[in-house]
């Protein structure tokens, strides 16, 4: 059996000056089809970098990515570009602030040449519909849209492609809670009916409770561990992890006590 | 400090950038000064008359083509060396070798060679009877101070001590070389051992400064801060200048302001098409633009091609003026029609007074239907453009004078078809009529002979008009009045040499 | 009866812009007793900053504000203040704390120099010894390994966990009655956050400092305060003891908020409108929680 | 401090890289404007010989690059030729004349620094008050003309009409004052005569602000937004959370990281008085390089020109790897980082 | 369009740009409408009326060979005008490109741009430019030609900074990730949110351009008479001063309000285009 993506021994190294930065060190894991897997990590671990690769952005120092069995040129073919899509964290900045919302979204088309010229502009309404945005939406500026409308802008365009792996880096920690919930809402709901396959990249543990099947942890670059979401949040094996989930501010009962019982674990390890 | 009375006395005068202290490449009205003060030549003209003067020399014969001179035994270099008849020849030597700034007076001389210490034999190769007049462009210097200070270079003669020339002087003058900068400032200071002696109302100091702005010197004169301007003042500023009480100096020393005409270059090589522009120039404009008061004028109208007062001139009433009738009858004959005209009329950018008179042409012209366009040359570019008649514009401006006084100096370089191509000659003309009157205006000996020479010359000139001849020209120098200089304001005493009325040791300090 | 160390009453905010008068702030109240840590939690833009600029009365220098409303500081009317006694509380009686640490730290200067400004401003005499001594000090208690070293060094040489530690040292050194905390620490790791939150409780505890916490994380909000205001639109919209809030949340807009926080325990995401005309159903106040001198219901 | 010290090689490096491109450009520039320097620096009556042994000397019939190649060595023994002007060595004559243009502007300089730095930082800390319209009218009206408008307009006033400054040169004729520096204000202190000082001062005063305005107006205006900006930082609310005096907040807190994107362009603003002093020297008859610099090139002195424009862009360079040692001086994060931007 | 208008109205100094420049802008179209002696602009040499300080029909007065200075000073107008959008039309394109090219490519690219670049930048411009008009016939033409060499290392050094701030932008990002090609990403996306720089300091050069245009001429280097030129008016008068003030003040004050209205301008559209430094 393939899989859908997979990244074998994996490093990069960035040369600053005369020094050099394992942002990823020696990573292995394969994502497979229609799953959520998240990535999670403190700031610099590598979380970004790790995606960076995988749309092809740069090529790792070390190791291969391969999609369906495939090991991926450094110079992406357009057909890998198209089946692999990126919604960024900040939605301020990943529009195009000088180009309306329709033409950000029309450009996947037009460089992919999906369906024929006169009906992309249909089709560009239609997206827009598909996250929740109404069509005349097309001739807005993003500066006039509120983050969250942004973030379904950048993701109609993720969806444009009609590609198969998304990933997302961190895409609703620029929101406040209510928008945050619904456009989770809005990923969970699009996963199924399009079958798509995300790797959702956060820092935000009780979001990849709620959403991912899978969970990685990151640390300075490393891979820690990765198991089904059940298993990390029941019984994570590293302290990091449980570090990580230890410090998650909560709101409930319920919450305090299975980050009590992890505490423990982590003092009774220790 | 000094007591008023003692105190040194400084004159201060300017002139255009740049002055050239070498001998053997003075050329310009700024290098005269310097050299007619800082070296001596052999002979000098006479003041208050024509003719020349012993000076270095204390007599000469003429023999044949050759010229003896005997040398006046006192005279010693700044240096303390005596002045020998070898250093006449080397200064001949020298400025034949270089090349450069007046050394085509002496095309004609083959050789100068030392009979004895004292006596100096030049050998010519014709007859030519302005040598002697040529001889107060041949400044004698210190041979023996010169090749101790050879710079590098090829040859025996190495630099020919041009290196060192060029920021000191090797000579006998009045005044002695204090500090000397080609762009800023040269300093001069009073010679106590000048073989004349230098009178004591003489300055002590003399500054001549380079370049100044016209403003600046307008203020630094109305502000007591200097002496005297260089003649390239605006008239509006003379006229300011006068206003304020400031004295007008002035020195004609036979020389015009001519509008030249490239003669090899269509439309202008037609006689007749020259003729119609000659015809159409409005002559009493052109004068009345430099006129200061009303009878003092930085010109005076022309009457020909050749200034009042020197061979062969035409009498001082017969002016020049406009015929726009004239002018169109010419246009007539001419083979081109006007539209084919497109001249270009060009000015020195150091010059700017040339700008009115291009645009004075520009209008003048249109009224015959002819188009123009004026452009601005620096001098430089200039003097190097006119050495291929192809590039020499149709029209250029030049003042012209004669540099020895005498009038083979002005004419000879302008219209002889031998000396075409300088910035003196960019009609390039050719005709035989005019080359042999020039040529016999330099063999003739008497003066009779020569005023018929050059007369023949002058009605030559005026009809085949190679030239516009715009107006006879005369220097105006606004000054302080804390000096007289009665060779500047005295024609009893004024020399027939341009710049030689700055000889500083004959001017007199007078106190504020 | 306790001391109240800060008391708001019918607050209103509007900037004049080039659309017009833009209301910001429609009349808010809020008191903080002395010792007491209060929350004021709401979503972007709902105002929080803005109350904070204007209690310590940086907005009131700004010529497009319009503010009108009573500010009372440990009994005095701030309004009746002279512009200098006002001026003399900031960094004294009241100091600040920011989202940023590491950009709210100048660049240029060394954070020794800088704590020698923070305690100048209590005790202009003190002299450069003096002061490093007391800054030595004040970073132990934070935790800081090294003060020497940390006093030496630019804020961008220190992890941002550092510089949110020299920040609240700092906020702490001249002992102020009242600290305005605005979202302290947001722009740190998890981990890293929970700790420094934990420092400052400790030291504002062992003070008795009244804190005025501001964030929009209601996790945060419930490890931290005693008493909480939800703010919505520039509205205070519910008012409660921490405890109480989280176990009966009575507002529609409050009620949103938390049911809209991921659960780490699981339980998916539920279906929640962004806004809706409920959330501008009138103010609730809990039992207990009103203002002072206000009819308690 | 390596890190200063590898910032300094790295800035040398390419600078020379640069001066090289500076070099082959005016080099190239040079040789092809119209007209044979040997026979314009003879003159008309030179003979064809004597032009042509002028040419062979200046190696004017080799291809261009051969011709370059003479220059480097040339060059690399410190020789830029003689001037074809002044029949002098080109380094002599830009011994004799930088210094009096370097003197004007250094105090040009001094003047756009505590004149324009002070005005950028009362308008920012004034902003939108009337101080800070002042200020802007004054900054925008310096920038407004060429300096040899102002020179010309200051030169009406303060010297014809209101003989207060003197109308030209560096110092009154009075005094002799022993070149040692060339910096007559130098010289005359060496010289320990501070009457000849003041003199030198008062000629130097007009044409030095002449030359200053627009780096005046542009200085404060950059300081100005630069501030503004800054004011926008996160660290000045927490100074004025804090209660620091506005005075020193203005001072130090916004000024200092305000400057170091004012001093990049401060020190390309120097860099562009180098050429305005040509036109404000003309208008005072200031005795500098720009007489010389604009004769040579009218005359197509080549080697006059090559070292000229040469000699002014080291300088200019000179003069930005000094501004990015004082950024890096003033920025610690450059002093301190590893790497070098 | 209604925060472009508040904007404008509430700074009075903005305003008055908006006026300076309307009034440069309508004396250069109109000059044969509005100048008392049109043909002023040309070789016209009127000796009874040389030299006059402004009095009736003369409002600036007359030059040295007696045209009428105020007819001149709108027809100089007209050519600073068109010296100065030829210029930035050719000089803009060029700095601009070479600008987005170095800053979005990088590596060796960008290195060799930049370094040429920095040759033309370390030529004092009016050194440059002089060193041009040598090489090149004094001509109107050549003027802009020379004018254009000096300018364009300057929007090349504006653009690169701002593609390089750019292109860590997340749109970039997200272009390169769709699979756009470098043309577009440099073109399509960078380079509009590029353009209110460049159009405001494209306004601030307008004067500037004027400004070296002028001391081009001052120098004797650039347009050449009779066409009038505001520099070369500046120059020659100067000769007069203090007696003949009009000649040269007039035209100076004309160079002072052409570009302080330009000034204004790129001020007000720095504000209203929201771009910052
Ligand atoms: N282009 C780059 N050049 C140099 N170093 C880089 C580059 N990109 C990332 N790094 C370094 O690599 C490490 C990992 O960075 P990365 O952006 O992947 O972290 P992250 O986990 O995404 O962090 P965050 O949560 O802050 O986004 C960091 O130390 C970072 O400084
Ligand atoms: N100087 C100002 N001029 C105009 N409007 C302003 C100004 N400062 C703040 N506002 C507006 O006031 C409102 C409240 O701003 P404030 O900064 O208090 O929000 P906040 O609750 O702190 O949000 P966040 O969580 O994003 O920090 C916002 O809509 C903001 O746009
Ligand atoms: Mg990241
Ligand atoms: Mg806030």
């Amino acid at each position: 059996m393939t899989h859908l993506l997979s990244l074998r021994n994996v490093s990069k190294v960035f040369s600053l000056g005369t020094r050099e930065v394992r942002a990823v060190d020696d990573v292995s894991l394969d994502v497979e089809e229609g799953e959520c897997l998240a990535i999670v990590g403190e700031s610099g671990s590598g979380k970004s970098t790790i995606a960076n690769m995988i749309l092809g952005i740069y090529p790792p120092s070390m190791g291969s990515i391969s999609w369906r069995g495939d090991i991926l040129p450094e110079r992406r073919e357009l057909r890998h570009r198209r089946a692999i899509q990126l919604v960024q964290q900040n939605p301020l900045s990943s529009l195009n602030p000088r180009r309306s919302v329709g033409a950000s979204l029309r450009l996947a088309l037009d460089v992919h040449g999906i369906g024929d010229r006169p009906h992309r502009r249909d089709r560009v309404g239609r997206l827009l519909e598909e996250v929740g945005l109404p069509a005349d939406f097309i001739s807005r500026s993003p500066a006039a849209l509120s983050g969250g409308q942004r973030q379904r802008v950048a993701i109609a365009r993720a969806l444009a492609c009609e590609s198969d792996l998304v990933v997302l880096d961190e895409p609703t920690s620029a929101l406040d809670v209510l928008v945050q919930a619904r456009v989770l809402k809005l990923l969970a709901e699009l996963r199924q009916k399009r079958n798509l396959t995300y790797v959702f990249i956060t820092h935000d543990l009780s979001v990849v409770r709620n959403i991912a099947d899978r969970v990685a942890v990151f640390e300075k670059g490393r891979l820690l561990e990765l198991s089904p979401t059940e298993i990390i949040f029941a019984d994570p094996q590293h302290p990091y992890t449980r570090r990580l989930i230890g410090a998650v501010p909560v709101v409930t009962g319920e919450e305090v006590a299975l980050r009590d019982r992890l505490m423990e674990n982590e003092n009774a390890g220790a | 400090a000094l007591a008023p009375a003692f105190a040194e006395t400084v004159l201060r005068l300017d002139e255009v950038a740049v002055g050239e202290l070498d001998p053997g490449k003075a050329s310009d009205y700024a290098d005269s000064i310097l050299m007619f003060n800082i070296y001596d030549t052999l002979v000098i003209p006479v003041q208050g008359g024509p003719g020349y003067a012993p000076h270095l020399a204390e007599s000469w014969e003429a023999d044949g083509s050759d010229f003896v001179f005997k040398l006046r035994s006192d005279v010693k270099f700044h240096s303390g060396n005596p002045l020998t008849a070898e250093d006449v020849v080397f200064s001949f030597d020298r400025m034949k070798a270089l090349g450069q700034g007046l050394s085509y007076l002496f095309k004609n001389v083959d050789a100068a060679e030392a009979v004895d210490g004292q006596t100096v034999r030049f050998k010519l190769s014709q007859p030519y009877s302005p040598f002697i007049a040529s001889l107060v462009r041949l400044p004698i210097v210190d041979k023996k101070l010169v090749m101790e200070n050879l710079g590098e270079g090829e040859g025996e003669m190495k630099d020919w001590g041009q290196a060192f020339l060029s920021g000191n002087a090797a000579s006998t003058g009045a005044y002695k070389v204090v500090s000397h900068n080609p762009q800023e400032e040269t300093v001069m200071a009073k010679n106590p051992d000048y073989f004349l002696g230098v009178p004591d109302a003489a300055p002590d100091t003399v500054r001549l400064r380079y370049g100044l702005e016209a403003a600046t010197v307008r203020t630094l004169i109305a502000q007591g801060e200097h002496d005297i301007s260089s003649q390239w003042l605006p008239p509006e500023v003379l006229k300011s200048l006068a206003a304020d009480g400031a004295q007008i100096l002035k020195e004609s020393g036979g020389g015009a302001f001519y509008i030249k005409m490239n003669t090899t270059k269509p439309p202008l090589d037609d006689v007749n098409c020259r003729m119609a522009l000659s015809k159409a120039y409005d002559y009493a404009a052109g004068v009345k633009m430099v006129a200061v008061t009303d009878d003092v004028a930085q010109g005076s109208a022309s009457t020909g091609a050749i200034p009042v007062g020197m061979f062969g001139s035409n009498p001082a009433s017969e002016t020049l003026s406009r015929d726009l009738e004239a002018a169109k009858q010419y246009l007539a004959d001419c083979k081109y029609a006007p539209e084919d005209f497109n001249l270009e009329i060009s000015w020195i950018g150091e010059v700017p007074l040339e700008e009115r008179y291009a645009l004075l042409m520009q209008a003048n012209f249109a009224e015959l239907g002819i188009k123009s366009e004026i452009k601005k040359l620096p001098w430089a570019l200039f003097t190097e453009q006119v050495t291929k008649p192809e590039n020499t514009p149709n029209i250029s401006q030049v003042f012209v004078n004669a540099v020895t006084g005498d009038p083979d100096t002005l004419l000879y370089a302008m219209y002889h078809s031998t000396a075409a191509g300088t910035w003196q000659s960019p009609e390039y003309l050719d005709d035989e009529a005019v080359d042999a009157a020039l040529d016999k205006g330099r063999t003739e000996t008497s003066d009779e002979g020569r005023e018929a020479a050059y007369s023949a010359l002058n009605d030559r000139l005026m009809e085949i008009a190679p030239s516009i001849y715009a107006y006879d020209r005369q220097s105006l120098f606004a000054a302080s009045n804390r000096f007289k200089a009665p060779a500047l304001s005295d024609p009893d005493k004024a020399f027939g040499l341009d710049g030689f009325g700055f000889t500083f040791r004959l001017m007199e300090m007078t106190g504020e | 009866m306790t001391a109240t160390t800060l008391r708001i009453a019918d607050l209103r905010l509007g900037f004049r812009t080039w659309a017009g008068m833009a209301e910001v702030l429609h009349g808010i109240s809020l008191h903080i007793d002395k010792g007491e840590r209060v929350a004021l939690v709401g979503e972007s833009g709902s105002g929080k900053s803005v109350t904070a600029r204007i209690i310590l009365g940086l907005l009131q220098q700004l010529r497009s504000a319009r503010i009108s409303g009573t500010l009372e500081f440990e009994g005095t009317d701030l309004d009746r203040l002279p512009d200098a006694e006002r001026h003399r509380l900031r960094g004294t009686k009241m100091s600040m704390i920011f989202q940023d640490p590491t950009s709210s730290l100048n660049p240029v200067y060394r954070i020794g120099t800088q704590f020698h400004e923070v305690l100048k401003r209590a005790e202009p005499g003190i002299t450069e010894a003096e002061s490093r001594a007391k800054a030595v000090a004040r970073l132990a208690d934070v935790a800081i390994p090294d003060p020497e070293r940390a006093l030496e060094s630019y804020s961008f040489q220190l992890s941002g966990g550092m510089n949110q530690r020299v920040m609240i040292a700092m906020a702490l050194a001249n002992e102020p009655s009242l600290l305005i905390a605005d979202e302290p620490g947001t722009a740190l790791d998890v981990t890293v956050q929970a700790q420094t939150l934990k420092l400052m409780r400790d030291l504002v505890e062992e003070h008795h400092t009244s804190v005025l916490f501001i964030s929009h994380n209601l996790g945060v909000v419930r490890e931290f305060a005693d008493r909480v205001y939800v703010i919505y639109k520039g509205r205070i919209v519910e008012q409660a003891t921490a405890e109480g809030l989280f176990a009966d949340p009575r507002h529609p807009y409050t009620r949103a908020l938390l049911s809209a926080v991921p659960r780490i325990t699981g339980g998916g995401i539920p279906e929640i409108e962004d806004v809706s005309e409920d959330y501008f159903q009138p103010l609730v106040v809990h039992e207990g929680c009103g203002e002072p001198g206000e009819a308690r219901p | 401090m390596p890190p200063v010290i590898r910032l300094l090689a790295k800035r040398l490096g390419t600078s020379l890289i640069v001066l090289v491109g500076v070099s082959m450009l005016i080099f190239t520039i040079a040789r092809v404007i119209p007209g044979d320097p040997a026979r314009i620096a003879l003159g008309p009556s030179a003979s064809p010989e004597q032009v042509q042994a002028l040419r062979d000397r200046l190696h004017l019939d080799e291809s261009l690059p051969v011709q370059y190649g003479y220059f480097l060595r040339d060059l690399s023994r410190g020789d830029l030729g003689v001037s074809l002007y002044t029949n002098r060595p080109v380094t002599t004559d830009i011994a004799q004349f930088l210094p009096a243009t370097l003197e004007l502007i250094v105090v040009a300089g001094l003047m756009m620094i505590l004149i324009g730095l002070p005005l950028g930082v009362i308008a920012a800390r004034y902003r939108g008050s009337w101080a800070d319209h002042a200020v802007r009218v004054f900054t925008l009206l310096g920038v407004s003309a060429p300096s040899f408008v102002w020179a010309v307009i200051l030169m009406l006033i303060f010297a014809f009409y209101l003989p207060l400054f003197p109308i030209a040169g560096r110092i009154a004729d009075s005094y002799a004052i022993p070149s040692v520096t060339g910096f007559l204000m130098v010289d005359t202190l060496l010289a320990g005569n501070l009457r000849a000082f003041a003199n030198a001062a008062w000629h130097i005063v007009l044409p030095a602000f002449a030359l200053a305005l627009s780096g005046i107006g542009q200085a404060a205006r950059l300081t100005r937004s630069n501030m503004v900006e800054t004011y926008d930082r996160p660290f000045i609310e927490m100074a004025q959370s804090y209660g620091f005096p506005e005075r020193r907040i203005a001072n130090r807190y916004a000024f200092r990281p305000s400057l170091i994107p004012s001093l990049t362009i401060i020190g390309l603003d120097f860099a562009a008085m180098l050429g305005n002093a040509f036109l404000v020297e003309a208008v005072f008859a200031w005795p500098g390089l720009s007489r010389y610099g604009v004769a040579v090139i009218l005359r197509k002195d080549l080697n006059a020109i090559v070292g000229t424009v040469l000699i002014i862009s080291a300088m200019f360079l000179i003069v930005n790897i000094v501004v990015d040692l004082l950024i890096a001086f003033i920025n610690p994060r450059i002093r301190y980082s590893q790497r070098a931007s | 369009m209604r925060r472009s208008l508040f904007i404008l109205l509430r700074n009075p100094l903005s305003l008055t740009g908006v006026i300076l420049i309307t009034l440069v802008v309508v004396s250069a179209v109109f000059a044969d409408f509005i100048a008392p002696f049109p043909e002023h602009a040309g070789a016209v040499v009127d000796f009874a009326n040389f030299n006059k300080a402004p009095e009736w029909p003369y409002l600036f007065g007359t030059d040295l060979v007696g045209r009428d200075l105020f007819s001149r000073i709108l027809y100089a107008y007209r050519i600073s005008l068109v010296l100065g959008i030829v210029v930035l039309a050719i000089a803009v394109p060029i700095g601009v490109t070479i600008g987005l090219v170095a800053g979005y490519l990088g590596g060796w690219t960008e290195y060799v741009l930049m370094r040429i670049t920095d040759v033309f930048l370390s030529i004092p411009p009016l050194v440059l430019a002089m060193s041009m008009m040598g090489l090149l016939e004094p001509t109107l033409t050549n003027g802009m030609l020379a004018v254009t060499a000096m300018w364009w290392p300057w929007y090349t050094r504006l653009v690169y900074n701002l593609t390089r701030a750019e292109k860590e932008e997340g749109y970039v990002l997200a272009a390169e990730v769709i699979g756009a090609s470098k043309p577009h990403i440099i073109f399509r996306e960078i380079l509009p949110n590029c353009v209110p720089s460049i159009v405001t300091k494209m306004t601030l050069d307008l004067g500037f351009v004027i400004l070296i245009a002028s001391s081009l001429s001052f120098l004797g280097l650039g347009v050449q008479p009779p066409t009038p030129d505001l520099g070369s008016m500046v120059a020659d008068g100067a000769k007069y001063l203090p007696d003949s003030w009009w000649l040269t003040v007039f035209p100076g004050l004309a160079i002072l309000v052409a570009v302080f209205g330009f000034n204004l301008l790129g001020d007000a559209l720095r504000d209203i285009l929201g771009v910052d430094q």
